[in-house]
């Protein structure tokens, strides 16, 4: 028996509501924080930064917000890309209009201007559902990137209709700009990231998350029941709104530096993160980490083996890798078709048993 | 002096004509759709790999050959045959049906009896797998596609009109092509489905996978006919929208162009997915026509988006879907 | 008609100390084994979760649709093994599932909902009509609604349906699940009365799940008690009406007669087969 | 001996009925072309047991939608406590205090039962958004609270093994419960159960009966139910009301139901025992 | 031992334009191995990165070569660029943004480590009004010009130039965009159908291009009245469209074809050895002899380079020396084998642009080849150069730094 929960008695209500009830899951989640936040740092160079923490903890915000919507309370939506636009076009104004504002609140605000976008876009939701309402969604995204395409006061009249992000910095260390250090901006994201993952699980264990999966579940039963659907559905917008937010302000301001909206919020990346929270599990906080995860460390793993080890052309190497992630999203779908989190759920329940088969 | 009104006339034919052209993708989601619940997010790479396929057959490229060249040195690239069109035409209809049936044997056949959005996220799967796979099968270099389809200004419509309103109007003759078939396909295809036995129990496998199974309806038989029916529809999108761009990866993108169409004609409707087209067609042109110059252009993705938003308030299942059954 | 006590008839179905898996982990039968005899009536009983519903998808091959999987024991049709048909194949042989819970096509006419029963059959127009006048006249409520969307039709009205549409395929044995739940008395009466002259002048067998024992007993000719995925008891009907036992747990009777529900609150059961 | 006097009256085992709780006058609901239900009045008393019965298709289940709110007649007035209720969404109607399970079982399949039953509980929670992202504090007590009476319902329903199970692996019976829980936690005035015993066998049906006998009698809840089986329903309820076709055929005691010939006719098919 | 690093995309939308030009960067390298045995005698080591024109992976390209030590970056996207001009300066590493990118990194006194010789975007529009009065004698006004482009950051490049050009010159400019992928551009070409434009100017990439091409021979647009930018006149973008393309122009800053001795070396050391890049079926097209032209500017940087501070294996910083000192002159060209192939310019601390020469070619579809037809021309220095100053300046103030060389 390798996992082990029995024995594991809770005396009070508030203790068998935690996030990790069992011990042995709470033990490795501490593991995991300390060694993000005292380790990690101090080994991480610039390559793993740009190229793997950073779009993991950014893309797993993003995931979550996403999550919050399509996991929990069942409203596809393809408008993620034209949502983070609205972080980081919101980011950028605030940063170049309040210079002297911690960009830590710039963030934030731009979140909660975010949250409000979403919140205008959400209510088709009241009439529309499923893949119906993920099509509609796509208006808010294409109509989103083409405003920010098209009004030059968003992006400060600068000739190309780029944004860039200035130098800013938290305690005086940069965070955006040229001269960041790999560590800095590393913790900046995933101190966003554990507050976002911390808040979800908050919100959806306690009577709003049931709001929302009784929404998700049965719509109409929870209506009878006593939900308000409009309350509901509108306050999945604004908080998946909220995070996704957040993550378009960090995409643009610390990771990239400099956005160009279409290219940058385009609807593949609403595609890509709706395809993070499936692949990684509907409705689960985990199943965010695991789906960006998924499709941002796997492409750069399967590149790193075929054209690094193996030596292979670039793009027999870039072709493969799609073969491979399909293949793999297919391969896991058969396992198990709840995503990643619920395989793990599986193995989980098999490791208890363990060495017993049933 | 031609006025206003003569060229909106134009903008709303040639919006009509669109709008067909989209509607061509749309049917092809709306068939799968409508047999298996199945929202199939891999039908733009589908057309895309059928117009490589078709292209490839007909200038004799050997498949595959940058593989194969990597891998053993050779220097292959053709087999040095011209394919007629209608030959090449079939044969690419019998590699999609293979097509169909690998990814019933190896995809949906174990995946029966899940919720629609696992059946749509196998389907993006199928997506990441079919680009790369079209890629290093065909080469992602641009083709040209001629199957013969006349394309270009129709002349006699053009002069008619000058003649009436002094201005021609400008019709593309593989828009009015695309017209006469789309209307053959989808009376075809409405025949097909709401009449015959295959079509009855295809729309009963959408409703209840387990139900279907239970009475006898074969899954895999339904699915490898509307995968095979849905190659077929791809196919034929992908020969007029490569016959207009060229075939190269863009071409799977054009599946953008369906989806407001869809959710306006509604996902199993497939006289919606014609109706829808010439909605959005007209809509997106006539609106980019005289609202699009005042607020700088390039209005048609986000108010095909926005048209069918609207219509979706009224009717939250598209002009012709099935109305949602929401009972307790 | 055959007579309880006549039991040497040919064995059509045979199910052989089956055990079923979900999702790899959870075991839902543990060693099943039943016998129905040709152009029988029998009755498999059990309560809640006892694994009826899994035991009739196991013969009928619906279990890989949900995860599940026969892991060991066979199940044999006309001495044949079918476990490894697909369902359509099934059907072609004659054996066809009324699933519990009705799953009617809510999108299809209740009319359209009929004909997809007779998909497997090569039959002509004509015929197929006429079976479909057949299943009117049992159902006249179907007649009415038959333009209807069945997912528009009352709870009753789509058990109908469901029937109904199992006897367009004209099948020599029909797995029934729960025909009676959430009819009204006199149309489960009804049913089993339908069943009854079906088995009867067509000569079909039956395997039914039913939690209404009482009428279920009453009809077929053998039973089989099934609990927590395990056969505890078996005979023939009748004899398992007079069982003690059977009475008490699941006739609701005791000596004194069928008890009040409303005497029950005090009452706690005794003891179970197993535990 | 029914005393239908304004303040109530009393039952054959000495149960004390109240004043009308909820009064439906003429009600009328049409689908298209379907008159699902005509022109019904009838009352439910505070504290009764009141059932309602009908062949398949007589628009029972479309009642319940009705006082739900979920369907909208097209005639008809509801009353409730004394008032006339104005049109209202179902959500607005649940927290009048009138909870329900239904026909076909539509529990929250994603959840697990605990979670099914809290839901019942979330028009007593009232702490903000901030509030539950911050847990700690409000949230965190509110929560505790009330787990502490849905803990109560599960005692009561005996389903404490079962909660942290996802309610999709159970099965039928024990869902039927799960259902009653969360209904239940929503400690209603009005209790609507849509035959709540379907599917089950004797033993199962004697536990039901069990429990809607002991909410009506420890909580004094008010209980309208469906149900099919003829003896659960003459053995619990105080009043029955009878439809066919969508309209009202009888109304009154078990034994008046029982001898109504309309019902026999329409219903019963043979007199019952 | 010297390391370039080709950020090349030979997947996704852009593929097909991707891979010529990846081909002819990496074959000039390749043939400078086998015949030269490298730069100064250091062999070079080309790493590639598929980027996917995907801004993110560029990221992730860039991280994880710059560690090889790769001396100068060739993006190919504008998007790309923009993302690494402050990473590859705080990594001191310069960029070559050959022709695309940010327009005012001319300016080197601010953009210290960036370099987009021979030309630019402005260059390009002010070259394409030029040829415009050329053909007109030198009159433009009461001309109706219309620029239709890709509606993004690249395409909206030259809308300042073209209207800073439309008041010197007097002609009237309308917009088109089209937006990515631009598969569909119906409304676009009815508009042009409608308003008659004179002459019709192009900032496309990918599908767009083609599909323009197409529509505009639907319509019956006069081809040689329909000028492209470089990027817009590959034979990618002509050929879908068969005849009907023949005259279409496109401007471009070197020259087209295989008939330079360059290419026989490239033959016999690097073709008929079987070590070509790619499939091998791209040599001589107009985006293969892009990519060829690239590389032999960073080759000369680098020899110029290892010339400036006397050592062979040269650092990035050393190499941005080279690149400020480079200077191309006909002679220098004829020497390696590509007489008249590029304009002649040199760089400098101030100016990291080059002179803005470019000329215009013209498809001939029964030849199936693209011809120079005009010979090379500057770009309208007096309007282009306060334009320069103007963004530079302000880049400079957002982010800090004072301009200067050293
Ligand atoms: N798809 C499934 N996945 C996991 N467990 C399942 C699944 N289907 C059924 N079970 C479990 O198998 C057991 C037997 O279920 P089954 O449906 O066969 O019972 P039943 O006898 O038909 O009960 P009922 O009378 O309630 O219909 C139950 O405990 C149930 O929880
Ligand atoms: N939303 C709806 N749209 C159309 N018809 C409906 C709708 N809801 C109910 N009906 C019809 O109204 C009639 C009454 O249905 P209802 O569900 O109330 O019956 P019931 O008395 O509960 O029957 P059962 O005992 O079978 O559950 C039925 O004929 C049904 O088809
Ligand atoms: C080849 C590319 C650099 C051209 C491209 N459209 C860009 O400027 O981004
Ligand atoms: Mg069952
Ligand atoms: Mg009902």
């Amino acid at each position: 028996m390798l996992y082990r929960e029995a024995g594991d008695f809770k005396t009070s209500y508030v203790e068998d509501s935690q996030t990790f009830p069992i011990k042995f899951d709470r033990y490795r989640y501490y593991f995991v924080l300390v060694f993000a936040f005292a380790i990690v740092p101090f080994v991480i160079n610039d390559y793993w930064v740009n190229a793997i923490f950073m779009p993991f903890l950014i893309y797993s915000i993003a995931a979550i917000g996403l999550n919050i919507l399509v996991g929990y309370c069942g409203q596809v939506s393809l408008g993620t890309g034209g949502f983070m636009a609205v972080g980081a076009y919101a980011s950028y104004k605030l940063m170049t209009a309040f210079p002297d504002v911690n960009i830590f609140f710039h963030i934030i605000a731009a979140g909660g201007i975010t949250a409000l976008v979403g919140v205008l876009f959400g209510l088709p939701s009241l009439r529309i559902k499923g893949f119906y309402l993920a099509v509609a969604t796509l208006a808010a995204q294409f109509f989103l990137v083409w405003l920010f395409n098209r009004v030059s006061w968003f992006y400060n009249y600068s000739a190309s209709g780029q944004i860039n992000a200035p130098e800013r910095s938290v305690f005086g260390v940069e965070v955006t700009g040229a001269n960041t250090e790999a560590w800095a901006t590393y913790l900046f994201c995933l101190v966003f990231t554990v507050a976002c993952a911390i808040i979800a699980r908050n919100l959806t264990r306690g009577a709003q998350g049931r709001k929302w999966m009784a929404i998700r579940d049965m719509d109409i039963a929870a209506e009878i029941i006593g939900v308000d659907p409009l309350k509901a559905k509108l306050s999945a917008f604004a908080v998946s709104s909220f995070f996704v937010g957040i993550a378009g302000a960090l995409f643009f301001a610390v990771y990239l530096g400099a956005v160009e909206v279409g290219e940058a919020f385009g609807i593949q990346k609403s595609f890509l993160v709706l395809f993070m929270v499936i692949i990684g599990g509907l409705g689960s906080i985990f199943g965010s980490f695991a789906g960006a995860a998924f499709l941002v460390l796997l492409p750069v793993l399967l590149k790193n083996t075929l054209v690094g080890a193996l030596g292979w052309p670039t793009d027999l190497a870039a072709h493969l890798e799609f073969m491979i992630v399909g293949a793999l999203i297919i391969v896991f779908l058969i396992a198990e078709p709840h995503g990643l989190a619920q395989l793990w759920r599986v193995a989980k329940e098999k490791l208890r048993l363990w060495p017993f088969p049933h | 002096m031609p006025d206003q009104l003569v060229f909106a006339m134009e903008v709303f034919l040639n919006g009509l004509m669109a709008g067909v052209l989209y509607a061509l993708v749309a049917l092809g989601f709306v068939l799968i759709y409508k047999a298996s619940g199945i929202f199939n997010y891999a039908q733009g790479v589908m057309a895309l790999f059928a117009a490589l396929t078709l292209v490839g057959i007909m200038e004799g490229q050997v498949p595959f050959s940058h593989l194969i060249n990597a891998v053993f040195g050779t220097d292959v690239h053709h087999f040095g045959w011209h394919m007629p069109a209608l030959v090449s035409i079939l044969l690419t209809m019998a590699v999609m049906v293979f097509l169909a049936w690998a990814v019933n044997k190896l995809i949906f056949n174990h995946l029966v009896n899940q919720e629609p959005i696992i059946l749509f996220m196998a389907t993006i799967g199928l997506a990441y797998f079919m680009e790369g796979f079209g890629d290093i099968m065909w080469g992602a270099d641009i083709k040209k596609l001629d199957v013969g389809l006349p394309q270009g200004i129709n002349i006699p419509i053009d002069e008619t009109t000058y003649g009436w309103f002094g201005y021609g109007f400008f019709i593309d003759n593989l828009d009015i092509v695309a017209t006469v078939i789309a209307a053959i396909l989808v009376v075809a295809l409405v025949i097909f489905s709401q009449y015959t036995k295959q079509g009855r129990a295809m729309r009963a496998v959408a409703d209840d996978h387990q139900a279907a199974l239970s009475v006898g309806i074969s899954l895999n038989f339904i699915w490898v006919m509307v995968w095979s029916l849905a190659g077929f529809v791809a196919l034929v999108a992908g020969i007029m929208w490569g016959t207009k761009s060229g075939v190269q990866f863009s071409l799977s993108l054009i599946a953008l162009k369906a989806l407001p169409v869809l959710m306006l004609g509604g996902f199993t409707s497939i006289p919606g997915a014609i109706v829808g087209g010439l909605i959005i067609g007209v809509g997106e042109k006539l609106f980019e026509f005289s609202v699009g110059p005042l607020i700088g252009g390039a209005t048609e993705n986000w108010f095909a988006y926005v048209l069918a938003l609207i219509f979706l308030v009224f009717r939250p299942q598209g002009l012709f879907g099935e109305k949602i059954i929401e009972r307790v | 008609m055959l007579d309880a006590a006549e039991t040497q008839t040919e064995t059509l179905l045979e199910v052989n100390n089956i055990e079923v898996i979900y999702n790899h982990v959870i075991l839902v039968l543990k060693g099943v084994s039943l016998k129905v005899p040709k152009g029988g009536i029998t009755a498999l009983l059990g309560g809640n979760g006892a694994g009826k519903t899994t035991t009739l998808k196991a013969i009928s091959n619906l279990l890989a649709s949900e995860r599940g999987e026969v892991t060991k024991g066979n199940i044999q049709y006309r001495g044949e093994r079918v476990q490894d048909l697909n369902p359509s194949d099934l059907v072609k042989k004659g054996v066809i599932q009324v699933m519990e819970g009705r799953h009617c096509f809510e999108h299809l006419t209740v009319e359209e909902n009929l004909l997809t029963g007779a998909y497997t059959r090569g039959s002509s127009k004509s015929e197929i009509d006429a079976d479909l006048e057949m299943v009117y006249n049992y159902f006249p409520r179907l007649k009415e609604r038959r333009r209807s969307q069945a997912g528009y039709t009352s709870g009753g009205e789509q058990q109908m349906v469901a029937i109904g549409r199992a006897l367009m395929s004209r099948p020599e044995t029909i797995l029934l699940d729960e025909p009676s739940m959430g009819l009204a008395p006199q149309l489960v009466e009804q049913i089993f009365d339908i069943v009854k002259s079906l088995n009867e002048s067509e000569g079909y067998t039956f395997l039914l799940a039913e939690q209404n024992t009482n009428v279920a007993l009453r009809f077929a000719h053998y039973g089989y008690i099934l609990e927590n995925g395990r056969v505890v008891m078996d005979g023939p009907a009748k004899e398992l009406r007079e069982n003690p036992d059977v009475k008490e747990f699941y006739l609701g009777m005791s000596d004194e007669g069928r008890k009040s529900f409303r005497d029950v609150r005090s009452y706690r059961r005794r003891k179970r087969w197993l535990s | 001996m029914l005393d239908a006097s304004e303040e109530g009256y009393v039952t054959e085992d000495g149960r004390k009925i109240g004043g009308v709780l909820m009064e439906m006058k003429n009600i009328t609901l049409r689908f298209g072309g379907v008159k699902a239900i005509t022109d019904i009045s009838f009352d439910i008393r505070e504290g009764e047991i009141r059932a309602i019965i009908g062949p398949n298709g007589a628009g029972k289940s479309s009642m319940l939608n009705v006082i739900s709110g979920f369907y909208v007649p097209q005639e008809g007035e509801v009353w409730y406590k004394g008032k006339k209720r104005p049109p209202m969404k179902p959500y607005q109607v649940a927290q009048l205090g009138i909870a329900r399970t239904f026909q076909n079982i539509a529990l929250f399949e994603g959840m697990t039962v605990l979670d099914n039953v809290m839901t019942g509980r979330l028009n007593y929670m009232k702490t903000n958004l901030l509030q539950q992202a911050f847990w700690k504090g409000s949230a965190e007590k509110e929560e505790t609270a009330n787990r502490e009476v849905v803990e109560k319902v599960i005692d009561f329903l005996e389903i404490q093994s079962i909660r942290k199970t996802p309610v999709a692996r159970l099965p039928y019976g024990l869902k039927k419960r799960v259902e009653l829980a969360r209904a239940l936690a929503a400690e209603p005035s009005l209790l609507l159960l849509d035959e709540p015993m379907a599917g089950m066998n004797v033993e199962e049906k004697e536990d039901m009966s069990r429990f809607i006998l002991d909410v009506n009698d420890e909580f004094g809840t008010t209980i309208a139910l469906i149900e099919h089986d003829m003896g659960v329903v003459m053995d619990l309820s105080d009043r029955v009301v009878v439809m066919d076709y969508g309209k009202k055929i009888g109304d009154g005691t078990p034994s008046e139901i029982r001898s109504n010939q309309a019902v026999i006719d329409a219903y019963l098919g043979v007199a019952h025992d | 031992e010297v390391t370039f690093s080709a950020l090349s995309y030979r997947t996704g939308p852009y593929a097909a334009n991707g891979i010529p030009f990846a081909d002819g960067y990496q074959d000039y390298f390749t043939l400078l191995n086998e015949r030269d045995g490298g730069i100064g005698g250091e062999k070079i080591n080309l790493v590639e990165c598929e980027t996917g024109y995907n801004t993110e992976k560029g990221v992730e390209c860039y991280e994880s070569t710059k560690g090889t030590g790769a001396l100068v970056y060739q993006p190919l996207s504008t998007g790309i660029t923009y993302q690494l001009i402050p990473k590859a300066t705080a990594d001191s590493i310069p960029i070559h943004s050959m022709g695309y990118g940010r327009t005012s990194a001319k300016n080197g006194e601010v953009f210290r480590w960036v370099f987009n010789y021979p030309a630019n975007y402005w260059d390009g529009a002010s070259i394409a009004i030029k040829h415009l009065l050329d053909i007109n004698g030198g009159d433009l006004s009461g001309k109706k010009v219309a620029l239709v482009y890709h509606n993004s950051a690249y395409g909206k490049e030259p809308i300042r130039t073209l209207e800073e050009l439309a008041k010197k010159h007097g002609y009237e400019l309308s917009l088109l965009p089209v937006d990515h992928p631009g598969q569909e551009q119906k409304s676009q070409w009815l508009q042009i159908r409608r308003d008659r434009p004179d002459y019709v100017l192009m900032w496309g990439w990918g599908v767009m291009n083609q599909v323009a091409i197409q529509e505009a021979v639907n319509i019956r647009f006069p081809m040689e009245n329909f000028i492209g930018i470089w990027w817009s006149g590959s034979e990618n973008d002509v050929k879908p469209a068969g005849d009907g393309a023949n005259g279409y122009k496109a401007l471009t800053f070197h020259n087209f074809g295989t008939n330079y001795p360059l290419f026989d070396d490239l033959k016999t050391h690097v073709i008929d050895k079987g070590l070509a890049a790619g499939a091998g079926d791209q040599v001589g097209t107009v985006l293969y002899n892009r990519g060829l032209y690239a590389a032999m500017l960073a080759a000369e940087a680098a020899k110029t380079a290892q010339g400036i501070h006397g050592v062979t294996a040269i650092t990035p910083a050393q190499m941005r020396d080279g690149m400020e000192a480079l200077e191309m002159t006909e002679a220098k060209m004829a020497e390696l084998g590509l007489p008249n192939f590029g304009p002649e310019f040199s760089v400098s601390c101030q100016n990291h642009g080059g002179n803005g020469f470019g000329a215009v070619g013209q498809w001939d579809a029964a030849a199936g080849e693209w011809k120079m037809i005009t010979d090379y021309m500057q770009s309208d220095q007096d309007v282009l150069q306060p334009l320069i100053e103007a963004d530079s300046a302000a880049y400079a103030s957002e982010n800090g730094i004072t301009a200067g060389c050293n």
